[in-house]
């Protein structure tokens, strides 16, 4: 199915249907990952590619006008880097351990201790966050650097001075066209709190099941997606501040690094969460907490930030410029 | 008891499977955009419930349940206001219904003059 | 605190960015990232002498052990590169408020410095990690920063430019993404030390053969290695100048480092080099691009381009010494990523200046600058120089370095040939110095005056310690040497 | 024998359409999804491998003896976050090239830089 | 019973996916991925009955609600894209 998929997308010129797929595509690869016992990757990538990246595309679609030309340039030589690149990975499975089989190099040497010791010593039931948020956990922040880096690249490239008599018009605009969401807004006002707190349940029941920092951070940034959606840029405006939202993503990598920076100050390791508690282990549960706290903040605001200065502009930008000119 | 718990949460998934299929027939077979709203959108929520109390009466726990009725609830609400939205979206861009005299028309017309 | 060297070095600056966001004010922001990049280079400064004494420092992350964790491990090459970048970055910097003001819109000042701190603070992570993973992540902190910050250069083809980089960029890391999962697969290891000790186990399997393939190639797209190029010029071009600055002393070195790193620390030399014909790709490449790149650069008639090519060519020369695997090759290597970030961010920063003064840096509009920007533009000539190897400059340094060690080898025409690749060097060289200093000023163009000094600190700086490090080579020299022996594994 | 790869290779024609997308379309938006899916195929990959016939995930539980492997997990977590980082970054250049230029097509983007030379 | 269920549901999602990528016009495809999204919810909770870890439904949960806003989205944005196409057929 997946193959299907990607192929319509080659053949495909509209490209709202393209973001369509891509969200399509986005769902599928989420419900193989469940099927692959990945169940936190899952989570992510349906809130990731199923949501906000269609989302993006869409925005930016707006702005770019939505269809492809058909112009086919060198594509023989395009398919020969592919089929190198692709005989080439076809070559290395040759070698490899079988799928799922236990024997495979990976599940001997590095993961068995995950598996077997991280009750005792971080005491987190789910795996994958003592190893994201602890034995990794300068990956993770590596991560949250990531996504802060893109919001401010984003806001580096999109923001917009606007202008007064730009937000009335707008308002006038977001007006009309609201009228006839009365049912949709009401359905949203009674969904938007309880997604609000469906992600802030993932954010601390991450130690127990799926979820974590990130999803929760996507999950809530979504809910504000769907304010902004319905009821337009200025109403959004009026509830979040934009620089209050640059502050909040600053403070969550702050409030990430400040966790390491105790414990280089007690005399640690960097990130060693030990001394967060006289007891390791509850220093640990402290550590896990802190840090993916500053991950949900992060990932919330700089998801916002990124989405305000997409939707901001797109309302802002004249009409696409005829594209025979 | 367990029998026929079990039981009639078959027969729950069975008719919320048909009627799955019955929708996807719809969405494939039907000649145009308002009537294969009306198979997806009509099965879709039906469906999706019978599927689902299938599954609660399948499952003793009580965690599980709760959920699982969260995500009932959720269809319960979101299916059919996404519905609403798309058919209020398509007429107020003047997709129109094919009738019988145009079916043979192209029905490409996806935008209008006047939002 | 000393023993926690290795991570402030990362932590610092990456920690810094965000609280760019609190202090509001440009001139602040510029002076705190200005502290913030010196601390940096204060740090690498210590660590490279600790590591000169006493060995290699390992740190564990979070305080678990090596192949669970995350581990930093410096060793005399790491200390080597951090010294460079974190010294190049605070030197740039210097210049970056002047350059700033004239090239970026106001409101955008404060995040070009958080930027930037990102991005050395992504190269430094990337440099100083022992993990394989790691590098993923700090390669991607680094490089998004760096698409943002091109994006941010005045021409509208500074955006083409930072898309085509962003999408050669990711194919790159997805091509190293998918070498490590190889390798990962393989050996059910991320860390280096680790994954080197277990490789040689599987080196003969197809998997692990496809795992370097694809990290080789990923690595050379970062590396602008010679057919993969095609990035670099236009990115470099029209990137704000303190930015091409920046970049073209350090983000290719990274990459050197990154190729180095894991043909030779991770899949050890043997693999590398027996198993596969790296060698003679490599010198191949390596010469054609020094002769392509260089032929390109004498035609093109902006000076940025010029340069841009010319860091291809450069590039280049560090491909056949590294291929060379021998210590002579790879202390010649060094050497020339050393120097060439001298003159490189020297010859950009200059460009800076004059972009600064005369808002572009086309070569007709460089007629008779020499004399009205005498101090620029013989920053220029003598980084040209440098470029070209004359003696009492670095360049002839390293280009001795590398003619010795390929004669060393025996490879007579690939010395002839690289002496034969200064040659095209002199002839760009000096089609700028007689613009500048043969032909007639512009009508119209009396009144430009010499840099401001905050950009002649900068530049100054750095030509002078070109010339010293020409002269007197036992400082570097020496580090070089230690870095290439820890290196192949030969205790001093 | 063969079966025991098969999700590889499945994995693999993802990635070549996925990179055929991002080489041989002159659409930028086109691009960056072809470069997302490339990027999702590598993410299946890297699952694909810490799968283990009869295990399930790895969250403890009692009476479950046999998990998944956790550390690829861990990976692609944070590989995910930086596909999206790119892909935003990526939209908000096509975005802005299209202000700049008024087109979003490589060849007509190459022709009016020609022309600006 | 519960496989039963998930083959009908895969079925169900081809069909989806089929009308999705021939659908003629927009509004097809978008209540094609609707239909999909669902389906992918069930497809979720049965699987995870299937494989003895009922616990995660919380997925399941976050799938109708990223379903739902995409839809909005998608929904949102068109309208703003019709417009803005049918203004540059009238120049």
């Amino acid at each position: 199915m997946l193959v299907g998929v990607a192929f319509a997308i080659i053949w495909m010129k509209d490209l709202l249907s393209i973001s369509m797929l891509s969200g399509i595509y986005g769902l599928l690869s989420a419900s193989f990952f469940v099927a692959m016992d990945a169940v936190d990757v899952a989570f992510t990538e349906a809130s990731v590619g199923a949501g906000v990246s269609t989302l993006l595309m869409l925005v930016a679609i707006t702005m770019t006008g939505r269809s492809e030309h058909p112009v086919r340039h060198k594509p023989l030589l395009a398919l020969a880097v592919v089929f190198v690149t692709g005989s080439l990975l076809v070559y290395g499975t040759w070698d490899m351990p079988y799928f799922g089989s236990a024997e495979a190099p990976i599940h001997q040497h590095v993961a068995p201790r995950y598996i077997n010791d991280s009750m005792q010593e971080i005491g987190v039931p789910n795996i994958v966050t003592s190893v994201l948020a602890s034995y990794r956990a300068f990956d993770t922040f590596g991560e949250v650097v990531v996504i802060f880096t893109a919001g401010i690249g984003v806001l580096a490239l999109l923001s917009v001075v606007r202008r007064q008599e730009d937000i009335e018009k707008i308002d006038s605009f977001n007006n009309s066209m609201h009228e006839q969401h009365l049912v949709l807004r009401i359905v949203a006002k009674m969904l938007i709190p309880f997604i609000m707190l469906f992600a802030f349940y993932v954010q601390f029941h991450g130690d127990f099941g799926p979820g974590g920092g990130f999803q929760a951070g996507v999950i809530f940034a979504a809910a504000i997606f769907l304010y902004t959606m319905l009821f337009g840029m200025s109403t959004a405006y009026r509830v979040i501040n934009q620089s209050f939202m640059q502050i909040l993503a600053a403070s969550g990598v702050l409030l990430y690094g400040s966790v390491g920076v105790i414990s280089l100050l007690n005399g640690k390791e960097f990130f060693d969460y030990s001394v967060l508690s006289s007891n390791p282990v509850t220093g640990q549960h402290w550590g896990i907490f802190l840090v993916e706290l500053g991950v949900g903040l992060t990932v919330a605001s700089v998801m916002v930030i990124i989405f305000f200065n997409f939707a901001g502009r797109s309302e802002n930008s004249p009409p696409p410029v005829s594209k025979d000119s | 008891m367990e029998t026929i718990l079990e039981f009639s949460s078959s027969i729950f998934l069975l008719i919320g499977s048909f009627l799955c299929i019955s929708g996807g027939v719809g969405i494939l077979r039907f000649p145009d955009f308002y009537t294969r709203m009306h198979a997806v959108g009509v099965t879709e929520t039906l469906a999706t419930a019978m599927i689902l109390i299938g599954l609660i009466l399948h499952n003793p726990d009580f965690l599980v349940d709760i959920k699982l009725m969260i995500i009932l609830l959720m269809t319960i609400f979101i299916s059919p206001t996404a519905s609403h939205a798309l058919a209020k979206a398509a007429q107020h861009n003047k997709l129109m219904p094919k009738l019988d005299t145009d079916i043979k028309a192209d029905n490409k017309k996806v935008t209008s003059s006047n939002p | 605190m000393l023993i926690h060297l290795p991570v402030l070095q990362v932590i610092i600056p990456l920690l810094a960015a965000p609280l760019c966001l609190f202090l509001t004010k440009p001139r602040l922001v510029w002076l705190f990232a200005l502290i913030v990049s010196g601390l940096a280079f204060l740090i690498s400064g210590l660590l490279l002498q600790q590591v000169m004494t006493s060995g290699t420092i390992i740190y564990d992350l979070g305080g678990w052990d090596a192949p669970w964790g995350i581990e930093y491990r410096i060793d005399r090459l790491n200390a080597f590169l951090l010294l460079i970048i974190s010294s190049i970055s605070t030197i740039v910097l210097i210049a970056a408020d002047t350059s700033i003001r004239k090239e970026i819109p106001a409101d955008h000042h404060v995040l070009f410095y958080i930027l930037y701190l990102l991005s050395l603070a992504g190269m430094l992570g990337i440099v100083a990690t022992g993990d394989a993973f790691n590098v993923f992540v700090f390669l991607e902190i680094s490089s998004l920063s760096a698409y943002a910050l091109i994006a941010l250069g005045k021409d509208r083809r500074a955006l083409w430019a930072s898309y085509q980089y962003l999408i050669m960029g990711t194919i790159g890391a997805t091509f190293i993404l998918i070498g490590i999962g190889l390798m990962y697969q393989m050996t059910g290891t991320l860390n280096m030390e680790d994954l080197s000790k277990r490789l040689p186990e599987v080196s003969q399997t197809r998997t692990v053969f496809t795992a370097f393939a694809f990290l080789i190639v990923g690595i050379c797209l970062k590396l602008a290695m010679f057919p993969l190029h095609l990035w670099l010029p236009n990115a470099y071009a029209y990137a704000p100048s303190i930015v091409t600055a920046f970049f073209a002393a350090t983000a290719t070195k990274v990459a050197i480092y990154l190729l180095i790193r894991f043909t030779i620390t991770v899949f050890g030399l043997s693999f590398s080099f027996t198993h596969f014909p790296l060698q003679l790709l490599f010198v191949v490449l390596g010469l054609v691009g020094i002769f392509v790149a260089s032929t390109v650069a004498i035609y093109q008639t902006n000076v940025k381009h010029l340069f841009a090519y010319s860091s291809i060519a450069q590039i280049g020369y560090m491909i056949v010494g590294f291929s060379m695997t021998t210590m002579a090759g790879m202390t010649a290597t060094l050497l020339h990523l050393f120097n060439h970030a001298l003159m490189k961010s020297a010859l950009f920063l200059a460009l800076g200046a004059v972009m600064y003064r005369i808002g572009t840096t086309k070569l007709t509009h460089f007629q008779g600058l020499g004399r009205q920007m005498p101090l620029t533009l013989a920053a220029i000539v003598i980084g040209g120089l440098s470029l070209i190897g004359v003696p009492l400059t670095v360049g002839f340094v390293s280009k001795w370095y590398l003619v010795m060690a390929a004669i060393e080898n025996g490879w007579w025409p690939v010395a002839a040939l690289i002496l034969l690749g200064s040659l095209l060097a002199v002839v760009y060289v000096w089609r700028i110095v007689e613009m500048a200093y043969f032909k007639p000023a512009l009508a119209g163009t009396e009144t430009i005056k010499e840099a401001p000094l905050s950009f002649l600190i900068p530049i100054w700086t750095l030509i002078l310690a070109n010339i010293y490090f020409g002269i007197d080579t036992r400082l570097s020299v020496q580090v070089a040497q230690a870095a290439s022996m820890s290196l192949f594994g030969v205790t001093p | 024998m063969l079966l025991g790869h098969y999700n590889y290779w499945i994995v693999i024609v993802l990635m070549m359409i996925g990179f055929y997308i991002v080489i041989a379309h002159g659409n930028l938006i086109k691009k960056i999804v072809g470069l997302s899916i490339f990027q999702t195929s590598v993410f299946i990959f890297y699952i694909s491998m810490a799968k283990i016939d009869g295990g399930t995930a790895p969250i403890l539980a009692e009476g479950i003896e046999q998990y998944s492997n956790p550390l690829p997990h861990v990976l692609i977590l944070t590989a995910i976050v930086v596909g999206i980082a790119t892909t935003a970054l990526g939209l908000a250049l096509a975005v802005r090239i299209k202000e700049a230029y008024g087109s979003i097509e490589e060849e007509e983007i190459q022709n009016k830089d020609n022309l600006d030379c | 019973m519960l496989i039963a269920a998930l083959i009908a549901i895969f079925v169900v999602m081809i069909m989806a996916i089929t009308r999705a990528i021939l659908g003629p016009t927009l509004y097809d495809r978008i209540l094609a991925v609707n239909m999909f999204g669902t389906k992918t919810v069930l497809l979720i909770s049965i699987l995870g009955f299937i494989m003895g870890r009922p616990e995660f439904l919380d997925i399941a949960i976050v799938y109708a609600l990223i379903n739902f806003i995409s839809v909005i989205g998608v929904l949102r944005y068109s309208d703003n894209l019709i417009f803005k196409d049918s203004e540059q057929q009238k120049k």
